[in-house]
């Protein structure tokens, strides 16, 4: 009862009884998918958009928007109106395909990503038996938009912001890529599904490798350019980066993209880290499905915002250290951890409980590590300090 | 069903473009990027014929990805050694590199 | 746990070579490897030495074998391995005993010596030689095992040549003497092994075998002893015979008997551990071994006198008789000994020879056990003159000229020392018992009387008178060497500062002690009265056994008095006359120790004293021979025939390149060489136009190449 | 039939952007369209039912090589375009040739050979059988390309860093 997919069923006998052939039903289908799953996206990203607005402005003591409708709900679709109305500019010296492609082919990187997100069970637009290296493609693909963005409105400081975004994002794909490999390596498969039925019975991949959960995070992080990691567009020092000389509905574009990619990122560590969809009664009642993987996704969504917030940006080399010294090694020990332990002929459990004590061993050396770096950091500090010179 | 025949004359025009790029492109990096397109068609014949001819046997597959790595290999050693000659020479023409006339 | 057979050889190599290799620098862990694997080869050794003693007639049938194909000699298969059977079982009895003691007591006397570790390197590998001799299963492995012994007593004698003068007690002359003493004792005894290895090649080629087992059947032996051969001088012989005569030239070398018997008191420059093991225990009755070994052989042919025996027995009487004689008039304490062993391994040899097998192979384990504890004392005693003389140096006594020629060895230095060092002195005496053959208690009484009475019923009476006349001598050197040695007053400062040596010596001494004299109650022979019951010969019946296993019929001999009173006056007498001589009266005039006997036997005791003569004898003779034939050798070799042919080919050479340089080279080759360059040149000049340097013209080629190809494959 | 449209206009589609990489004057352009080429040989291999290649490609091709090439254009950004001509001296005749090249070989796959083709269908495990092949049977080219690549990693830095001296 109450299974969404009985809506399926329904749905294609219906247009079996409308006579259709099967190619056609299988073109309908792939229609309605997309546009439910682009409503679903869009809506999703207007609401987001309020969110963190809102959740900014409780950090730091405002009110955020509360004009429009009740608590301000409407006042993202007034700014989407908004921005439509302003004019659309382009520099005389662009590349104008490519500074028209780029805010597309952004958006168009993070929508493909919806296709393998499962919902509920089974309720998952193309369960791809790929699809988490379906996933780390289409991740390329965004920093190539970055880059045409960059490159193509022939502006110093979107050149220096692509610059910024290919290290960047290249240097935190690995990372991420290898906090994805864990959960593929425990679950056996690489279908988003088949990961999340995995995670039955409270065995969340994020409790069983916290270490490996917080790599994700933080690559999250980096990718979705949040801060500390938002160097693609650090207002303080590049101005707006790569997407500096985009106005009016293209920059909207840009926005689009960054706040879908917000929801893919959190939904993906809902499903490699958090059980998707999994949850107490969910066999019985699959529809509890879809609103255990929304709780999850929005708790993580509204962590990004809380610290997008909170934190300040950190030095450029320090992000790239960060990334390759310490992210990179960890990632590394520990997908060997799991695929070791995952070899190992003892029950289930017991692996699990291997894996998070090596996890915690290696989250506190790592830890460790970064203290004593930073505190030598201090020193050189310290000493590096003159007084200043006084007039007499 | 589409023939094989097709899928090898895309990679046969494929690959002869990209060694056109090879043969006829001064910078250093268009050469390079000839000699991507070059390998791409090659894994399009390997997968062609894998399709067609064995199906059910991976070595066609493995073949491939073993192209894939090599090019990635190719492509950073490639792109390194033209920032060097860049800083050297102050250029990436390849035809202005040649040291070795005799 | 047969298959750890081979242990008992490989443990001691294992110390050798871990010695060698690496322990080379610490002296405690080179000592203590040797003794430890040593230690275990003894355990092993006894485990099966008592296996043995338990079934003898088992053992004796059907030894404890571990054999193994070793390589393919032409039309058989060469197997190869240990055997462990009665006979072999005595002597895995006292052979790692010995060791052990004996290994223990150098850690004592070699003490401070700077080639420490390597001593004990040598000792570890004599020790694989001799068990690996003793265990053998057939005749090559053994004769290689007795090579490797060869070599150890030519390293051991010759340990101190390697010696810097003045870097210890050892002075120059002494450095010479070790070195030509190491290498005669290699050369003489080389000159055995040579004769019995063309007997062992001929009693291959006879049977095809080497193999114990297989050599001494009876139908081999039988076909041995019906085949004749022609040897020049002796007529016809029966095989047997001659191969026995063959092998047993190997023994004469190895136990140092008549005519090869002149290395042996020079080997004794060594050092007194090696003397004691090597020249006095084991080594020089291996000898003796291989006869037992091999007696079947020698028993073969029945009918007539036996050449063999016959030749075996001269050989060894005469031997014990001569040695005797020299060992009269030796000053060395150690040169006494010496010529003792010579004289008691002839006793052995006698007995082989009328075929007293038993009495041979009793005689050889007895004198094993007290010719080492003698040697053991005698060389605690000269550690003690020899520290003594280097306080009493200390002290201020004795000036230096005393210093520079003092022998720590020589018996007329010495004097009084029992009350110093009383655990060597007592236990010297009663080696010395033994060696004498005092009756009724002592281990060497059993031994020797057992072999008198075998010739005296055998009826052998010229063998018997005159070893009973050198028991006499024995007797009388033996006590003559324990007046001087131990009784009367101290001659020497170094013998007044003299004091007893470490535990590390004195408890071997003490062991080989008991053994010396309790040993040889095992061989009471029944008949004997009162004593016999106690025993009943354990010792005729044990080797009985294997006398059996081997078909040689042993009667019990009835006990019979005379033989043995004979001997008992002669032994009490030679006491008596060496205590008449040495004992009562001390023999200092005012030119220093003067000899009884010398101005009693005259010329008699000069021919003694200089062991009539034999070196020189040789000296003159053979060696100069040799040293003759190789010179002429020499010059007729290179100068003659080497040199004028290898000049001429150095002429003829030097023609020919001259006449190649002229006409070959400068006409034709140099032009040839121009040209190629010329050519290659212009071509090069030509071609490099071709080289652009420029990648993409080659690829520009590498595609014209392949279009062209292509077209060829199409067959256009 | 619906296939073999897909195909055609994938592979045109593929073609065009290949002879734009080779031809177009600008190198940031020709890397774009670079990337273009990689994404229809990318659904070529979805059309051979490869999808674990064409995500490779995608990951690999566009995700690493092409950005590299992108982000080595920006660095010599200076002389990319104008300055010279991009072509160089010999570029006709490579054309011709490589035209010649180009019929030769078509002519070839086309007509002169008949390749034994079977209609076997790809069997569904058959991501599970590559890895396990990678692993297994092809573990000694596997594990020689992964230190093939780590060398190239550590080559490149080293060719690539600034010297100092």
């Amino acid at each position: 009862m109450l299974d969404p997919l009985i809506l399926g069923e329904w749905w294609k006998s219906f247009l079996e009884g409308l006579g259709l052939s099967s190619g056609w039903i299988i073109l309908i289908n792939a229609v309605v998918v997309t546009v439910i799953l682009l409503g679903f996206g869009l809506t999703s990203v207007l609401f987001l958009i309020w969110l963190e607005r809102k959740l900014a402005a409780r950090v730091q003591d405002r009110l955020g928007p509360n004009r429009l409708g009740p608590y301000g709900l409407i006042q993202t679709v007034a700014d989407a109106l908004k921005l439509m109305t302003k004019e659309d500019i382009t520099p005389d010296n662009a590349e104008r395909i490519t500074y028209n492609l780029a805010p597309g082919l952004s958006v168009f990187a993070v929508l493909m990503l919806l296709l393998v997100i499962p919902f509920g069970p089974g309720l998952i637009g193309v369960d791809l038996n790929i699809g988490v290296l379906f996933i780390v493609a289409m991740g390329s693909i965004g920093i190539m938009a970055a880059l045409m963005a960059g490159w193509s409105s022939n502006n110093k400081y979107a050149l220096l912001g692509a610059f910024r975004a290919v290290a960047q994002l290249l240097s935190y794909e690995i990372p991420m890529v290898l906090a994805m490999a864990a959960p593929v390596i425990l679950a056996g498969t690489m279908r988003m599904n088949g990961l999340a039925e995995a995670q039955g019975g409270g065995r969340w991949f994020g409790l069983v490798m916290p270490a490996m959960f917080i790599i994700y995070i933080l690559a999250a992080l980096a990718e979705n350019e949040r801060t500390p990691f938002d160097f693609l567009e650090a207002d303080s020092e590049i101005v707006a980066g790569y997407h500096i000389e985009y106005s009016g509905l293209k920059f909207a574009w840009f926005f689009l993209g960054f706040f879908l990619n917000t929801l893919l990122l959190a939904s993906i560590a809902t499903t490699l880290f958090l059980g998707g969809w999994q949850g107490p009664f969910v066999k019985q009642v699959p529809i509890l499905g879809p609103i255990y993987y929304f709780i999850k996704t929005t708790v993580i969504i509204a962590f990004f915002m809380w610290e997008r917030a909170t934190f300040p940006r950190l030095r450029i080399d320090q992000m790239m250290a960060f990334a390759w010294k310490v992210l990179v090694p960890m990632g590394l020990v520990l997908v060997l951890a799991a695929a070791a332990v995952a070899k190992l002929p003892v029950g289930t459990a017991l692996q699990s409980v291997i894996l998070f004590v090596v996890n915690v061993v290696v989250l506190l050396v790592a830890l460790g590590a970064i203290g004593r770096h930073l505190r030598k950091e201090a020193e050189r500090y310290k000493v590096e300090v003159r007084p200043m010179p006084t007039m007499s | 069903m589409i023939p094989l025949s097709w899928y090898l004359a895309v990679a046969a025009v494929l690959f002869v473009m990209g060694f056109y790029g090879v043969l006829a492109r001064r910078n250093a990096i268009a050469i390079l990027m000839g000699i991507e397109l070059m390998l791409n068609s090659v894994n399009i014949n390997l997968l062609a014929f894998w399709r067609y001819v064995h199906p059910t046997d991976v070595a066609g597959l493995v073949f491939a990805i073993i192209v894939i790595t090599v090019a990635a290999a190719e492509a950073a050693v490639g792109l390194a050694l033209f920032i060097a000659l860049y800083r050297l020479r102050d250029t990436v023409n390849i035809d202005e590199v040649d040291l070795l006339k005799g | 746990m047969n298959a750890t057979l081979f242990l008992i050889p490989a443990l001691p190599f294992t110390a050798f070579v871990l010695i060698v290799l690496f322990t080379n620098q610490n002296k405690k862990v080179s000592a203590g490897l040797t003794i430890g694997t040593t230690a275990v080869s003894w355990l092993l050794g006894w485990y099966f030495a008592f296996r043995a003693f338990f079934s003898p007639h088992e053992i004796a049938s059907e030894p404890i074998r571990l054999t193994i194909p070793w390589f393919a000699g032409g039309y058989s298969v060469f197997y190869t391995g240990f055997q462990v059977d009665v006979l072999t079982a005595a002597m895995l009895f006292m052979v790692p005993f010995l060791c052990l003691l004996i290994f223990i007591y150098s850690v004592g006397y070699m003490e401070g010596d700077p080639r420490f570790s390597r001593f004990f390197a040598y000792l570890a590998l004599f020790a694989t030689g001799m068990l690996g001799f003793v265990m053998a299963d057939n005749m090559l492995l053994a004769f290689i095992f007795w090579e490797l012994m060869g070599v150890c007593s030519y390293l051991l004698i010759g340990f101190w040549s390697y010696r810097k003068p003045g870097e210890t007690h050892i002075d120059h002359a002494q450095v010479i003497r070790a070195r030509n003493a190491s290498l005669k004792a290699f050369i003489t005894t080389r000159v055995g092994d040579t004769v019995m290895l063309a007997g062992m090649v001929l009693l291959y080629a006879m049977t095809g075998s080497l193999r114990w087992s297989e050599v001494l059947s009876h139908e081999t032996l039988h076909m041995l002893s019906e085949k004749i051969a022609n040897v020049p001088f002796f007529g016809l012989t029966p095989w047997a015979t001659v191969l026995a005569i063959l092998i047993f030239w190997g023994a004469i070398g190895k136990s140092a008997q008549f005519p090869l018997h002149v290395w042996l008191p020079d080997a004794m420059e060594g050092p007194t551990p090696v003397s004691a093991l090597i020249h006095a225990a084991t080594m020089v009755s291996a000898g003796v071994y291989l006869i037992i070994r091999t007696f079947p052989l020698f028993h073969a042919v029945m009918e007539g006198h036996n050449g063999a025996l016959l030749f075996v027995a001269f050989i060894g009487t005469f031997t014990a008789f001569f040695a005797a004689t020299i060992g009269v008039a030796q000053f060395d304490i150690k040169r006494v000994l010496a010529y003792s062993t010579i004289s008691q391994l002839g006793y052995m040899f006698a007995a082989l020879g009328i075929g007293a097998y038993i009495a041979a192979a009793f005689h050889l384990i007895m004198h094993a056990f007290f010719k080492a504890l003698l040697f053991l004392s005698s060389g605690s005693v000269i550690h003690a003159m020899h520290h003594g003389h280097h306080v009493a140096h200390a002290h201020g006594h004795g000036d230096h000229e005393e210093e520079d020629h003092f022998n720590p060895n020589d018996m007329r230095n010495m004097g009084g020392l029992l009350k110093k060092m009383p655990v060597t002195g007592w236990t010297f005496i009663a080696g010395g018992l033994s060696l004498s053959g005092f009756p009724l208690i002592t281990s060497g009484f059993w031994s020797k009387d057992e072999i008198l009475s075998d010739a005296w019923h055998g009826g052998h009476m010229v063998v018997f008178w005159t070893l009973a006349l050198a028991a006499f001598l024995t007797a009388f050197y033996t006590w003559r060497q324990i007046f001087m040695t131990f009784f009367g007053e101290p001659r020497t400062e170094a013998a007044k500062h003299a004091h007893e040596s470490p535990k590390s010596m004195t408890v071997p001494l003490t062991i080989l002690a008991i053994f010396a004299i309790a040993a040889g109650w095992s061989g009471i022979p029944e008949s004997f009265p009162g004593l016999g019951a106690l025993v009943h010969g354990w010792f005729q019946s044990f080797m009985g056994a294997q006398a059996h296993a081997i078909g040689l019929e042993v009667e019990h001999l009835p006990f019979d008095a005379r033989p043995l009173l004979i001997s008992v006056v002669l032994v009490l007498s030679g006491m008596t006359a060496a205590w008449l001589l040495y004992g009562r009266r001390s023999n200092v005039t005012e030119h220093g120790y003067v000899d009884p006997l010398e101005p009693a036997l005259g010329g008699l005791w000069v021919a003694m004293h200089n062991k009539w003569w034999v070196d020189e004898f040789y000296q003159g003779t053979v060696i100069a021979f040799a040293k003759w034939f190789s010179h002429f050798a020499y010059a007729f070799d290179d100068k003659w025939v080497i040199d004028p042919i290898v000049d001429g080919v150095g002429r003829f050479g030097r023609w020919l390149a001259v006449s190649v340089r002229r006409f070959i080279d400068e006409q034709i080759i140099d032009r040839l060489v121009n040209a190629t360059a010329w050519v290659s040149n212009v071509v090069g000049e030509w071609a490099r136009q071709i080289q652009t340097g420029q990648a993409q013209n080659y690829l520009l080629a590498i595609l014209l190449t392949v279009g062209v190809l292509l077209v060829l494959g199409l067959g256009w | 039939m619906v296939l073999q449209g897909v195909f055609i206009i994938v592979s045109l589609f593929t073609l065009l952007s290949a002879l734009m990489v080779v031809t177009h004057r600008n190198l940031f352009i020709s890397a774009l369209f670079l990337v273009s080429t990689f994404f229809g040989v990318a659904a070529l291999y979805v059309l051979l039912e490869a999808e674990f290649l064409a995500v490779a490609q995608v990951l690999v091709y566009i995700g690493a090589i092409a950005t590299l090439i992108i982000f080595a254009i920006m660095l010599s950004r200076g002389m990319m375009q104008g300055r010279t001509s991009p072509y160089n001296a010999q570029a006709m005749w490579a054309g011709i040739g490589s035209v010649v090249l180009g019929l030769l070989l078509l002519y070839v796959v086309a007509f002169q050979v008949d390749w034994p083709v079977t209609d076997a269908k790809v069997p569904a495990d058959t991501i599970s059988n590559l890895g396990a092949a990678l692993v297994g049977h092809y573990v000694i080219p596997f594990e020689v390309a992964s230190v093939l690549l780590l060398a190239a990693l550590i080559g490149a830095v080293m060719i690539a860093r600034e010297k100092e001296y």
